[in-house]
């Protein structure tokens, strides 16, 4: 198996926290990897490095046989990865059409700007036929003009990774996407995501709280706490971990 | 805009003067706007580009010879590669440090330009001369109105344009959320320096607009109280839209000509007032006026009727 | 009451003259047969009101006078007053609104300098005389422009002149020091009291020019301290003036004279109880334009009469009687004009004013090349307590500093 | 003589920067536990200086009555203002980045209100002045002169820094105040109340304002424009980092002391730009200052 991506023994410090200490994941290509841990285990200071927010101090991420910490944040998704956020982060003041076409930024050429009037507006059509093609997949075609601050909370999740997948990415990271959901839209949630990886070829890293789905949809886990790397394996040999159960589990099961 | 040339000559000239005050602080606060309501970072450095316009087209004109036509679209120039200058050092702080840069760097210019006498007049401020265009002597309320609302309506249309562009989309979205943005692909510092630059820019050109009709400036007139003014227009109309921010330089600009009916004694509570109506702005229209007269004409609410295959189904929570 | 004149004579003679004369001057603004419309304007919000409610009302106190006794020529005077925040913009929008809607007669008023000069250019294309409130800034008098009549409570260059003299005579000073700000009256207070210092044979030891938003002298005494002079000459605003002068004491320089131009004390006991510590103020001099300190008969009827006619503003404060001077000689050269009242004719007339007040150090005067009304003021010791006006008048010669 | 001049340069510029400090700290507070910097703090102090001159000159209440029921108004003033425009402001969110400008313009809206307040009152034209709290003959240490209210200036900012410190050091509210500011999600979720934690911030930062007004108004005299002085206050606090307690004091004597020797040895014109130039100078070179805790600078 090589991998397509892959954490070599990353170390981040806030001040004098040591968020993560030498971790390390490889993600098979085609593939969902979870990865799980309680609250301030550092699984999004993970994601916060892939988009490049902070630097760590040591190790190296790599993409595709490329490091990306040399890259700054704006080029990650150009190279293929996208991410949603824990807490949504959505272009409030935008509409829904806007939100997904700052998604397609990485496929829109930078001198747009510059083209003659006839071009550009071949160009603009072009990217909101794209956008609305992401919107109707996902259901929410007809809130295109609505503002996204407005939106129930949900559809504000949908609209988080509309913008993400937009982007055509060939990784994808969710951060928390089942949090704040009932039941029923989680079923939905874990067909979406089995459809993405199995149909699309999108390779998916999960950061999850909700159990059922990541034993569910994914193929590997990886539990994380204070920053270690717990264990690693598939959902099944994860799930009877004695330090995961002790550190995780045994909290998060009653949820 | 057809009206103007008709205008100019038959209303009184302190109608005028308001009018072309009007059309150079909509000038400026568009410029304002660019880098607040639409990048959403917050500095003061914009009244010292509004200086260097002003300066900057009036000595080039007295001093060097070079006509308004030239002069201004190289002060404003100079003001943007300033601008650009202290973006590139700037940019990377927080917000608040930022806010603390450029309120630094506003109060150094205006020190700058009271103290350079040789260049600048000083403390005597500086007279300066009424501009040639088109070999038509300038310098009246009168004959600057119609170049005015020709150089207003060039920028009107420039921020349209730049509404409806990338770069423009770029911008809003690092409004809301700058992490959203990168992650989306948007290179966040090269915009925000582009919008720093293009907010620089507005101001020089509000500035040299200003010798059009302004015969004295003094650097009393660049104090951070000015700015304020600004401020106050763009947060009352409604910052990130034009409609709004025209809107609040309308209202704001004419608030204190209409006060002069009111009785003499209770000017003195002017500022509070205006501190008042900038408290409660941010407090109960945080989007400014523009949200309430738009309330009733765009709808967000979803519709009823709902089309394609959801994949997803959400009900409000 | 030079100023009032024989209303009662002169009155059915004019009448009568005015109304021969009507449609000849049925055109000039502001006049009618029986109104003369004035617009007045001055800082009445913003930081600097100081300069502007007291002294307009003193101002209008003596239209309101005029008014009570029969006007001027049977016409009343009406005014107009506008805000002007003491900035450029609002300067500038005050005056086009008092010339172009409200069609005053002449202009009254300005208490900054700077934000006059940006009425300049309007002023001269549109001929209307603009008189003086307050403004103690120099730049519109010096060299002389047609339309702008000022300096009735003198300007910087008479300060610094008339403090340079004093130190050259009775104090016998040859080592002077100055302080004054960074700004345009600092300027020519400055220039007058080198070239005073200089014509009468002292020296000019230190220049310390400070930014009037400062909060620790110690640096600039700390160099005059070391300049030994043998007296210091102050241009500063109410605040440094106050930290100068602690400062100054701290410091033990008592033994040489401290002299302060008149904008850094409006009122006397305010300054002294601001400085707190009157062994500061053992050798401490200050102008003043006026009499009202040397005669206190003049004092009571000027500030009893502010009271009649402002009984809500009982306590005015010093610069109360900056409004008056300008007024009285408007209200002069109206009634010289009589009832042929036109704007080039009230300029002509300006430039012939010698006006003698009981309230003026001075005479006011204006001439085609003078259009600075005051040239001398009083020098005024004051030990914290007692006001002692010193002998004699002291002149700016009208050259100094130029 | 040269020496003289530098060291009483120095003495002076210390109690100066004492008083730059006595305001720093107050704004510095405030963006510790709020990150937004209050240009309504020098106003806060110019209200505490004018209520005290208004309780003892006017009310002619003692001395001490006044020093204990000016921090208390402007507790309550300081408090009211968090409580009823910023957190307003922060409860409906547009959008985060809107939410800072938003915060600061109501802070600037602040000090607009209160100045224009106070000039409205006739008695404020004129210059004022409280008289100091310590009188006496000045001390002589050598040749250089020292006021005895100075040193208590200098000792009053001394205690006032110590006593915040361990405040936020080794006190429950204090404690619970620190983690508010680092994190206030996760304050809320260990029970601390994060709203009414930001209030009392608020109107302990303006109590100390206030009380600063009051020790400060003998020096920097009453003016309803005295609050400019929040300029100097920033300065001060970037020299120290901004979030750091002792970085006041320290950033205020040194900006002192150079507003002094700039002011001596180059041109007292300079003088008011000094601290505009070391706000510019430290943000580009040493964004943190020099005792910052939190790095001023961010990745994106």
């Amino acid at each position: 198996m090589t991998a397509l991506f892959s954490i070599r023994d990353l170390g981040m410090r806030f001040g004098g926290l040591l968020a993560l200490d030498r971790f390390a994941m490889d993600v098979a290509p085609g593939s969902i990897h979870a990865l799980i841990g309680p609250n301030g285990a550092g699984k999004s200071t993970v994601f916060n490095c892939v988009s490049r927010f902070c630097t760590p101090f040591a190790g190296d991420i790599v993409f595709d046989g490329r490091s990306l910490l040399a890259e700054p944040p704006h080029r990650i998704v150009r190279l293929g990865i996208a991410r949603t956020f824990q807490n949504v982060e959505l272009l409030d003041r935008m509409t829904v059409l806007e939100n997904v076409l700052v998604g397609l930024t990485s496929h829109v050429p930078r001198y747009i700007d510059f083209l003659p009037g006839a071009r550009r507006i071949a160009a603009e059509r072009h990217a909101v036929r794209q956008a609305e093609e992401t919107l109707d997949a996902l259901g929410l075609l007809d809130w295109r003009h609505a503002t996204a601050g407005t939106l129930d909370f949900g559809r504000q999740k949908v609209l988080d990774l509309a913008r993400a997948l937009a982007s055509r990415p060939r990784l994808l990271l969710l951060d928390e996407p089942a949090a704040g959901l009932r039941n029923r839209e989680i079923h939905q949630l874990d067909r979406l995501l089995v459809d993405l990886a199995r149909q699309r070829g999108i390779t998916i890293i999960l950061v999850e709280h909700v159990m059922q789905l990541v034993m569910s949809v994914a193929d590997r886990v990886t539990v994380l706490n204070f920053g270690h790397r717990i264990t690693e394996g598939p959902p099944e040999a994860v799930r009877g971990h004695p330090a995961v159960v002790e550190a995780y589990l045994g909290r998060d099961a009653h949820a | 805009m057809l009206l103007s040339p008709l205008l100019a000559w038959v209303v009184p000239e302190y109608l005028l003067y308001i009018g072309n005050v009007l059309m150079m602080d909509a000038m400026l606060a568009l410029g304002l706007d660019v880098l607040l309501g639409w990048s959403g970072q917050f500095a003061f450095a914009h009244i010292a580009f509004f200086g260097i316009g002003i300066y900057g087209t009036a000595l080039l004109d007295m001093r060097a010879g070079v006509p308004f036509l030239l002069g201004m679209p190289l002060s404003a120039l100079l003001a943007a590669a300033i601008g650009f200058v202290i973006a590139l050092a700037a940019i990377r702080l927080r917000d608040v440090y930022l806010a603390l840069a450029t309120f630094a760097f506003a109060l150094s210019m205006q020190w700058l330009i009271r103290t350079w006498d040789s260049l600048t007049g000083g403390p005597d401020g500086l007279r300066i001369a009424a501009p040639a265009l088109f070999g038509i002597v300038v310098g009246t309320d009168r004959r600057a109105f119609v170049p005015m609302a020709m150089l207003l309506a060039s920028m009107l249309a420039a921020m349209l344009h730049l509404t409806r562009s990338v770069l423009g989309r770029s911008l809003a979205a690092i409004r809301d959320s700058e992490h959203a943005a990168a992650a989306s692909g948007i290179d966040v510092r090269r915009s925000k320096i582009a919008a720093f630059t293009i907010s620089a820019f507005c101001a020089g050109v509000a500035g040299g607009s200003y010798t059009l009709f302004g015969s004295f400036i003094h650097p009393d007139d660049l104090g951070i109280w000015q700015l304020v003014q600004v401020l106050t227009m763009i947060v009352v109309g409604g910052s990130g839209s034009i409609g709004g921010v025209l809107l609040g330089v309308g209202l704001i600009g004419v608030l204190p000509e209409l006060l002069r009916l009111a009785p003499a004694q209770w000017l003195v509570w002017q500022e509070l007032a205006y501190g008042l109506i900038l408290m409660l702005t941010v407090m109960f229209l945080p989007l400014g006026l523009r949200s309430v007269l738009r309330r009733n004409l765009r709808t967000t609410v979803p519709p009823r009727t709902r089309r394609g295959t959801p994949t997803m189904e959400h009900t409000a929570p | 009451m030079t100023w009032l004149g024989n209303v009662g004579t002169h009155l059915l003679a004019c009448v009568a003259a005015c109304a021969l004369a009507l449609p000849a001057m049925a055109a000039e603004p502001g006049v009618t047969d029986n109104e003369i419309v004035i617009g007045m304007f001055a800082p009445l919000s913003g930081p600097l009101i100081a300069y502007g409610i007291q002294p307009v009302n003193a101002a209008r106190m003596i239209y309101d006078d005029v008014n009570a006794h029969g006007g001027i020529a049977g016409r009343r005077v009406r005014v107009v007053v506008e805000d002007d925040k003491c900035t450029g913009s609002s300067l500038v929008a005050a005056i086009k609104k008092l010339v172009t809607i409200d069609h005053v007669f002449l202009l009254h008023g300005g208490s900054c300098t700077a934000a006059l000069a940006a009425a300049r250019e309007f002023v001269t294309r549109e001929h209307v005389p603009l008189v003086m409130l307050n403004a103690a800034g120099d730049s519109l008098v010096f060299p002389p422009q047609r339309e702008f009549f000022g300096s009735f409570q003198s300007t910087q260059r008479v300060y610094g002149a008339a403090l340079a003299e004093f130190a050259a005579g009775p104090l016998k000073a040859k080592r002077v020091a100055v302080i004054v700000h960074d700004d345009d009256y600092g300027k020519s207070n400055l220039a007058s009291v080198t070239a005073t210092t200089e014509r009468l044979g002292g020296k000019v030891v230190a220049v310390e020019r400070i930014p009037p938003s400062i909060t620790d002298v110690t640096a600039p005494l700390l160099n005059i301290r070391a300049a030994r002079p043998d007296v210091i000459i102050s241009g500063a605003y109410p605040a440094p003036a106050v930290l100068i002068a602690q400062k100054y004491a701290e410091y033990r320089m008592t033994a040489t004279p401290l002299l302060q131009s008149t904008q850094g004390i409006p009122t006397p006991s305010v300054f002294a109880k601001n400085v707190g510590d009157d062994t500061a103020l053992v050798n401490f001099y200050h102008t003043w334009a006026f009499n009202d300190i040397a005669e206190p008969a003049v004092h009571d009827r000027w500030y009893g009469m502010y009271r009649a006619a402002h009984p809500e503003d009982p306590d005015p404060g010093g610069f109360m009687v900056t409004g008056i001077p300008s007024a009285l000689a408007i209200v002069a050269t109206l009634r010289r004009l009589g009832c042929d009242v036109t704007r080039d004719g009230f300029v002509a007339a300006m430039d012939g004013l010698d006006l003698q007040t009981d309230l003026m150090a001075a005479p006011l005067r204006f001439g085609p090349d003078r259009h600075d009304a005051l040239r001398g003021v009083r020098v005024v010791r004051f030990d914290g307590r007692t006001q002692t006006v010193q002998p004699g008048v002291y002149s700016w010669n009208g050259q100094d500093g130029n | 003589m040269l020496m003289l001049k530098l060291l009483q340069a120095a003495a002076s510029g210390v109690v100066t920067g004492c008083i730059y400090a006595m305001i720093a700290l107050s704004v510095v507070i405030i963006y510790k536990a709020t990150e937004i910097v209050n240009f309504a703090g020098g106003e806060l102090v110019m209200v505490g200086a004018w209520l005290g001159l208004l309780l003892v000159g006017y009310f002619g209440l003692p001395r001490p009555v006044m020093l204990l029921a000016v921090p208390v108004v402007l507790f309550v003033l300081g408090a009211a203002f968090d409580r009823l425009a910023l957190g307003r402001i922060a409860r409906r969110r547009p959008s985060r980045r809107l939410e800072h400008a938003t915060l600061v313009v109501a802070t600037i809206g602040l000090s607009n209100l209160l100045k224009g307040a106070v000039r409205g009152i006739p008695y404020t034209q004129e210059v004022r002045r409280l008289p100091p709290l310590i009188g006496g003959a000045p001390i002589f240490v050598g040749d250089v002169v020292l006021e005895r209210q100075d040193l208590a200036i200098v000792a009053l900012a001394a205690v006032v820094m110590l006593a915040l410190w361990a405040f936020f050091r080794y006190t429950l509210p204090g404690k619970a105040l620190r983690a508010t500011s680092q994190n206030a999600r996760a304050a809320a979720l260990v029970g601390i109340p994060v709203a009414g934690m930001r209030m009392s911030v608020w109107g302990l930062a303006a109590s100390l304002s206030g009380l600063a007004g009051v020790m400060l108004a003998p020096k920097l005299l009453l003016t309803p424009d005295m609050g400019d002085v929040v300029t100097l206050a920033f300065a001060a606090a970037i020299i120290g980092g901004f979030t750091s307690l002792p970085g006041c004091v320290v950033g205020g004597a040194i900006l002192g002391i150079m507003q002094n020797l700039v002011g001596t040895f180059i041109a007292p014109q300079a003088i008011a730009v000094t601290p505009f130039f070391v706000i510019m100078l430290v943000l580009l070179l040493r964004p943190q200052g020099l005792f910052g805790d939190t790095v001023g600078v961010r990745r994106v």
